[in-house]
């Protein structure tokens, strides 16, 4: 069964990459990628990924796919149908794909319990985490404390694209205060969704913070629930406006927490260093080993979810206040 | 389950390239963003696939369940999601930024511009004088 | 304390970037950045100093052992560029702090010292981290805020730029997942010195070949590599110079160096040169980058851009003196990295003096500098001998290192086309001379004149060094050449 | 004072004069005192060293340890002696010349002038003490760079053009072949030092046959055939440039180094073993005919003066590549009377370029009854090179003679008798419409004396009884010549 959902999937990817390549209308090919990476999500699930498949549907069908949209807005739809010169880029995928496919001729098969990857490393996260870290979502102990410098660097990855929007989407103060009020929301007319969406926030943003606290047990985590507070956030701005939404969120409180997440989680480190353990060893956080593990892994949660949620919510006020600043200068 | 075999992973790449085809050879910038977000997933699938054991459950301990598949290629991938839509929102960005600056953002166009831009410098390194460029960034500031 | 400096050494500008959002202000932001990165090259002294008297320092960050925690090890090879690297971002950041007023809007101050000292923490962490998926985080953290300083410049070929970068840079570290990935696969691990005991177990599959392919293309395209240098020549012409100076002493730098980690730490330098061809294949990719780029500097008009091309063809050299594949030759890339970074940082702060006086890095913008700007003017001529390779500069040493080696190897041909290459680079800094000297000034206002002391000091800095460590080599020789050894005796030190 | 204090003395204070005239040089009084003292002071540096020497006291000095084999090393020997002997001394008389010609020429920039003049003296110093072949090759190089800007002074078209040949080729030169040599020499026989009997041994013979032609081609400064053109395009110089480059610094930095090479590096036995040398010798002597030839066709005087250059620096290579105790005591002795010889006509010539502006010999006619001092000197420097009594020039061409035969070259003789013939033809003619013809300007008989501005004046009739002395008294040039015989090893005679 699990391999026909497989295969059934995996020849959907197929045609939907393939539609992407040939199409030239920029929303269908969008909308066609945020497909893809559901499709993608739902075959993680398949393959026991679901943290992963959490993610990936949120983001690269949900952010992804938003921002994607949102940029379509300024620049225009089509791509114009031009002289390509594909035959050196077929060379070079072909290339590519030909030293891929002679890579997998030794490789271990699809699913075998005897691979390397099963023999090495990963079973003593599998064995011992439970003893060690005490928190059953292996996923979660793996990411937060085994690896958890490279956590560390992910959300100093999203700290700083949010940098980078920043820098290069920034709108002068003064075209925000002229423009502030008359700007209407993108879907203000849509009543039954206003109304449906002021019922639905507060149980968006419980439910992120769920998806915050109880990434120990099953899938989720900081990540995973900043972006899904972000979306409610941005649901909120589509339906409500952008004025109001930034009275909630001024910029410089979401750069602030951006920075605050980053620093948490470095703060962590810190002290643990402080308490005579190395960078991010949490054990010396509490006199319990696990105890001390668990607040370690909480707090450096809240720090990404923090950074997270802050830095898509940036991302997305300056990609919609660029909207209004075109609008702006059209007038 | 042997059947497969390498099938999954063939499928795979014939994904990555399909991603890959599209990035360098298409010339449209957003075209190209979903390109590499099309290769990058792609890789996180072959990933993945790598992780994945017949007959095992999620590597969420429990004591019903004895085989867990691999949870490392999952919290790598996890990381390099965050990468690739960091990676995306970043060239969004820019692409925005080309639009404002170029009015187009075809490949081919904006080398037009550039190379009339360098026409002018040359030219200005001879003595002429260069033409005034409107630039965005003086709206912004 | 001494303990923790693996990790203070990343960890102090890592936590300082986002500092700088707090700090908010824009001359504050300044001076903590600066501050910061002095920190970090404090701590990158100290660190060389204990690794030159205890060896290897292995670090594991979180408290767990290596191959299921993330391990940072120093050994002489990343101490010596953690040295470099933070050294050339304190630098460069005291001549920012008047220099960037010019290029930049006060309200991106900030952003641009977080972007730099992001950067800082990005290359930083590839060099200390033993972890080969560590790498790929913190490549994609200094990719990712090098897009940014590269989009903050003025030109809106800054924004192509950055963009195609981002696409390059993309498919770079894509491809090096994909290799780290495949190696995984094979052997279950991914700490580099665990890989490198696991790896010849399995050395004879397609699969790990097809790993280190993958690998080495993306590092490839991440340290511009010709032909795959294309994204380089713009994104150092339109940055703004203070990003130019501190990308271009550094960050191919950081990626030559994950190029030398991976082939000689983790697949082993028998290997690598047995299999592959890779010997072949880089010294004719070295050779003919060196000329085709080389020659474009000559046509450039742009004399940052001249400089980006000069970048890529000093990157050919390192790969040749790579490919020779003796301690020798390894001696001479690593000291033409350090001597390289140090030339280039002077030539590019000389010409940020510029930009900041005469607002344009055009070449005929620098007519008749030589009377108006004659300190700055003197430290251009002064690097521009050091990159030709003048005896007593850094670049005569690492030439002389690089003829050697391929004396050994009896390259004579190769020899002959290497000092053959150096007067190309007469060429293209000679051209700049006769602008500056014999060329009548195109403005004559007061305000051209040598910029602040705040700059001039530490292109001054730079230009002594450039001498310096030319005739007092025994710091670059000494440790390249114990790297060098180290590298090649075995991987465990 | 100690000998090695002197040593070192005789190169600082060249370069402590750079200080002075940079300090002083809003008044140009006090900036030419400064360097006029400068050169006093040298020459008596280098007569007490002379007289040290002379005792038999051995002189070195070591410092700088760049690079193991790269040692700044300086010890003095008696062919080096000779050289800075007649560099310090002719420091002193083209420096008074300059003071009278750039002021009567009115240049600009004089300044830089005096600037890059003082450095070119150092590094003359700094050549002719070299100890070993990588210190003897730094002073070169900051020859050919400090001369650069002597050469452009004019700062014109003309001058820029004649500056990138200039540049050109030394550097190309240098780099490509001198370097080249120098590494594979190090590389081959362990060691740069000069050496009595040369540094390699029979087995090295073969290395040797190539490293021969890249030594003589890589000093271009010796201006062989096919690499003399610099000579010819750095006559847009002012003329006491061109004096000071084709008398004193430039060229016999050259044949000097040529000879010192020939005698220290390789040795006689070598060479007469070498398949290579003769090839050389032959090609030195057909340099010596063509460029005889060439300057017969030559009508502008400074470009004739430089074709005889060309022509008289390959009788110094002949004499070097004869390989025996007659030729090298020949070369050696010619690189002071050509230097006195050619000194004296490049002063005339520019003594005729301030006072009557005319550069072309067609248009000298009757000018040696406007200026009889003048043209008289530059009668006897004439002599001089042609090798006649009462001038110097006999004696070094007279044992030049004598090293062909020794060698048994007569073809050799031949060439060096025809090229005399040659001078005579190309050099005599000049006085000769001098002083036989009528001036075609001075068509109602005013026979006005208008001679060049006094300073310039005295240092020509300086230089010419320089010419008639050493052929009265040529013992200091012989005896440091036998002396450099002795200290190379050499007992032929």
């Amino acid at each position: 069964m699990e391999t026909l959902i497989d295969i059934v999937l995996l020849s959907f990817l197929v045609l939907t990459a393939l539609a992407v390549a040939k199409m030239h209308d920029l929303f269908a090919v969008v909308m066609l990628s945020g497909i893809y990476s559901l499709l993608t999500a739902s075959l993680f699930l398949d393959l026991d990924a679901v943290d992963v498949a959490f993610t990936e549907a949120s983001v690269g069908a949900g952010i992804s796919t938003l921002l994607m949209l949102a940029s379509l807005k300024l620049v225009g739809r089509y791509e114009t149908r031009t002289r390509y010169r594909p035959m050196l880029a077929l060379g070079v995928v072909l290339a590519t794909g030909a030293l891929l496919i002679y890579g997998t001729l030794d490789m271990p098969h699809f699913g075998s319990a005897d691979a390397p990857v099963h023999q090495h490393v990963a079973p003593r996260y599998l064995n011992d985490s439970m003893g060690e870290v005490g928190v059953p979502n292996v996923v979660t102990s793996v990411l937060a404390s085994y690896r958890g410098y490279d956590t560390l660097g992910e959300t100093l990855v999203v700290f700083t694209a949010g940098i980078g929007v920043i820098s290069l989407l920034r709108v002068s103060r003064r075209t925000k205060q002229q423009e502030m009020q008359k700007v209407p929301a993108d879907m203000q007319q849509q009543i039954i969704l206003r109304v449906v969406v002021k019922w639905l926030l507060p149980l968006i943003l419980i439910f992120a913070l769920y998806v915050q606290f109880h990434g120990d047990y099953g899938p989720g985590g900081g990540f995973q629930a900043g972006v899904i507070f972000a979306a409610g956030i941005i649901l909120y701005t589509m339906l409500f406006g952008l004025s109001n939404a930034s009275r909630v969120f001024p910029p410089k409180l979401l750069e602030l927490l951006a920075a605050l997440g980053v620093l948490l989680y470095g703060g962590v480190g810190i002290v643990c260093m402080l308490l005579g353990g190395n960078f991010l060893d949490y054990n010396s956080l509490r006199h319990d080993p696990v105890h001390g593990q668990h607040l370690g892994i909480l707090l450096v949660e809240l720090g990404v979810g923090l950074t997270v949620a802050a830095v898509m919510i940036t991302i997305f006020f300056k990609f919609t206040w660029r909207t209004v600043k075109h609008k702006y200068l059209e007038k | 389950m042997n059947i497969i075999g390498l099938y999954n992973y063939w499928i795979v790449v014939v994904l990555m390239m399909i991603g890959f085809y599209v990035v360098i050879a298409h010339e449209n910038l957003i075209k190209k963003l979903v390109g590499v977000s099309i290769f990058q997933t792609s890789v996180f699938f072959f990933y993945i696939s790598m992780g994945k054991i017949s007959g095992a459950t999620p590597p969420i301990l429990d004591d019903h369940y004895q085989l867990y598949s691999n949870p490392l290629p999952h919290v790598l991938i996890l990381t390099a999601i965050v990468v690739g839509i960091a990676t995306t929102a970043l060239g969004l960005a820019l692409v925005v930024r080309i639009q404002e600056a170029y009015g187009s953002i075809e490949e081919h166009e904006i080398q037009d511009q550039d190379t009339q831009d360098q026409m002018e410098s040359r030219l200005e390194a001879y003595g002429f004088r260069k033409k005034h460029v409107l630039s965005v960034q003086n709206l912004d500031e | 304390m001494i303990d923790h400096l693996p990790i203070l050494q990343v960890i102090v500008p890592l936590l300082g970037a986002p500092l700088c959002l707090i700090v908010r202000s824009p001359r504050a932001v300044g001076l903590f950045a600066l501050l910061t990165s002095t920190i970090t090259f404090l701590v990158s002294c100290l660190l060389l100093q204990q690794v030159l008297l205890h060896g290897t320092i292995a670090y594991e960050l979180g408290g767990w052992a290596a191959p299921w925690g993330i391990e940072y090890r120093i050994d002489y090879l990343n101490s010596y560029l953690l040295l470099l690297v933070s050294a050339m971002g304190a630098i460069v950041l005291v001549a920012s702090q008047t220099s960037i007023d010019r290029e930049l809007p006060r309200s991106r101050h900030m952003l641009f010292y977080t972007a730099y000292l992001l950067c800082l923490t990005g290359l930083l962490g590839i060099l200390c981290t033993g972890d080969a998926f560590n790498v790929f985080v913190f490549l994609e953290i200094s990719a990712l805020s090098s897009y940014t300083l590269i989009a903050l410049g003025n030109d809106r070929r800054a924004l192509t730029a950055s963009y195609q970068y981002l696409i390059m840079g993309t498919i770079g570290a894509t491809f090096i997942i994909i290799g780290v990935g495949l190696m995984y696969m094979m052997t279950g691990t991914l700490n580099m010195y665990d890989l490198a005991q696991r790896l010849p177990e399995v050395h004879n599959s397609k699969t790990v070949l097809s790993a280190i392919g993958f690998f080495i293309v993306g590092v490839c395209l991440k340290l511009a590599l010709f032909p795959l240098h294309l994204w380089l020549p713009n994104a150092y012409a339109f940055a703004p110079s203070i990003a130019t100076a501190f990308l271009a002493a550094t960050s191919t730098k950081v990626a030559v160096y994950v190029l030398i980690r991976f082939i000689f730490s983790v697949v082993g330098p028998e290997f690598a040169n047995t299999v592959l061809p890779l010997q072949e294949i880089f010294v004719v990719l070295g050779i003919s980058g060196i000329f085709a780029t080389s020659i474009s500097a000559i046509y450039q008009l742009n004399i940052k851009r001249l400089f980006a091309y000069s970048s890529v063809a000093q990157i050919g050299y390192m790969i040749l003196a790579l490919a020779i594949g003796t301690p020798l030759g390894l001696t001479a890339t690593l000291l033409h990295l350090f001597n390289h970074a140090l030339m280039k940082a002077a030539l590019f702060l000389a010409i940020g003096a510029v930009v900041y006086r005469v607002g344009s890095s055009q070449l005929s913008h620098f007519a008749g500098l030589g009377r108006q700007m004659p300190w700055t003017m003197a430290a251009l001529v002064a690097g521009g001998l050091s990159l030709i390779g003048v005896p007593l500069t850094v670049g005569f040493v690492s030439k002389w290192y690089l003829v050697l080696a391929l004396l050994e190897n009896g390259w004579w041909p190769l020899t002959v086309l290497v000092l053959f290459s150096s007067l190309l680079a007469v060429i293209y800094v000679w051209r700049i001379v006769e602008w500056v000297y014999f060329a009548s000034p195109r403005i004559f206002i007061e305000e051209v004149k040598d910029p602040p002391l705040s700059q001039l000091v530490p292109i001054y800095v730079l230009v002594f060094a450039n001498f310096y460590f030319g005739i007092d080599t025994s710091l670059t020789v000494g440790v390249s050449k114990r790297a060098a050894e180290a590298l090649f005796g075995g991987i465990f030190l | 004072m100690t000998a090695e204090t002197l040593l070192l003395l005789t190169i600082l204070v060249p370069l402590g004069a750079v200080i002075g005239i940079v300090a002083l040089g809003h008044s140009p009084n006090l900036r030419e005192a400064v360097s006029l003292t400068a050169s006093l002071v040298l020459i008596y540096l280098t007569v007490s060293l002379y007289k040290i020497t002379g005792a038999g006291a051995a002189v070195s000095w070591e410092g700088l340890h760049i690079l193991p084999g790269l040692v700044l090393f300086f010890s003095i020997e008696p062919l080096g002696m000779l050289f800075s002997l007649i560099g310090s001394f002719l420091w002193l008389i083209t420096t008074i010349y300059s003071i009278g010609y750039m002021r009567g020429h009115q240049e600009k920039n004089q300044t830089r002038f005096y600037i890059c003049f003082a450095i070119a003296i150092s590094s003359v110093m700094g050549i002719s003490y070299a100890g070993n072949l990588f210190t003897l090759f730094i002073f070169y190089e900051i020859l050919t760079l400090s001369t650069y800007p002597l050469v452009t002074h004019a700062g014109t078209e003309k001058a820029k053009l004649g500056g990138r040949v200039y540049l050109g080729i030394l550097l190309t030169t240098s780099i490509l072949f001198l370097l080249l040599a120098i590494i594979g020499t190090w590389y081959i026989a362990g060691t740069v030092d000069f050496h009595p009997g040369g540094i390699f041994d029979q087995s090295h013979t073969l290395a040797a046959a190539v490293l021969l032609p890249l030594y003589v081609f890589g000093i271009g400064k010796a201006a062989i055939m096919p690499f003399h053109r610099w000579l010819p395009a750095a006559m847009v110089a002012p003329t006491p440039v061109s004096a000071l480059l084709h008398a004193v610094a430039v060229v016999k930095a050259g044949v000097f180094s040529v000879l010192k090479i020939c005698t220290y590096i390789f040795g006689f036995d070598m060479l007469n073993r070498l398949p290579t040398t003769n090839f050389l010798l032959y090609l030195a002597g057909a340099s010596v005919i063509i460029a005889s030839l060439v300057a017969m066709k030559q009508d502008n005087l400074k470009a004739r003066l430089a074709y005889s250059t060309v022509s008289q620096l390959s009788y110094i290579t002949v004499g070097a590549l004869l390989a025996n105790s007659a030729g090298a005591l020949g070369g050696a002795m010619h690189i002071g009377m050509h230097a006195f010889g050619k000194i004296t006509l490049f002063f005339c010539a520019g003594a005729i370029m301030v006072a009557t502006h005319k550069t072309e010999i067609s248009d000298m006619r009757g000018l040696g009854r406007r200026m009889p001092v003048t043209m008289t000197a530059f009668f006897i420097g004439s002599l001089s090179i042609i090798g006649l009594p009462p001038c110097g020039g006999t004696w070094s061409k007279w044992y030049l003679m004598i090293g062909t035969i020794e060698a048994d070259k007569l073809i050799l003789m031949v060439v060096l008798m025809v090229s005399s013939l040659l001078n005579i033809a190309y050099l005599l003619p000049i006085p000769i419409k001098g002083f036989l013809y009528p001036d075609p300007d001075d068509k109602k008989g005013l026979r006005q004396v208008k001679e060049a501005p006094l300073p310039s004046l005295v240092a020509l009739s300086l230089t010419s009884v320089g010419c008639i002395v050493l052929f009265i008294y040529p013992q200091p040039l012989y005896e440091l010549g036998t002396y450099f015989l002795e200290a190379a090893g050499v007992h032929g005679r």
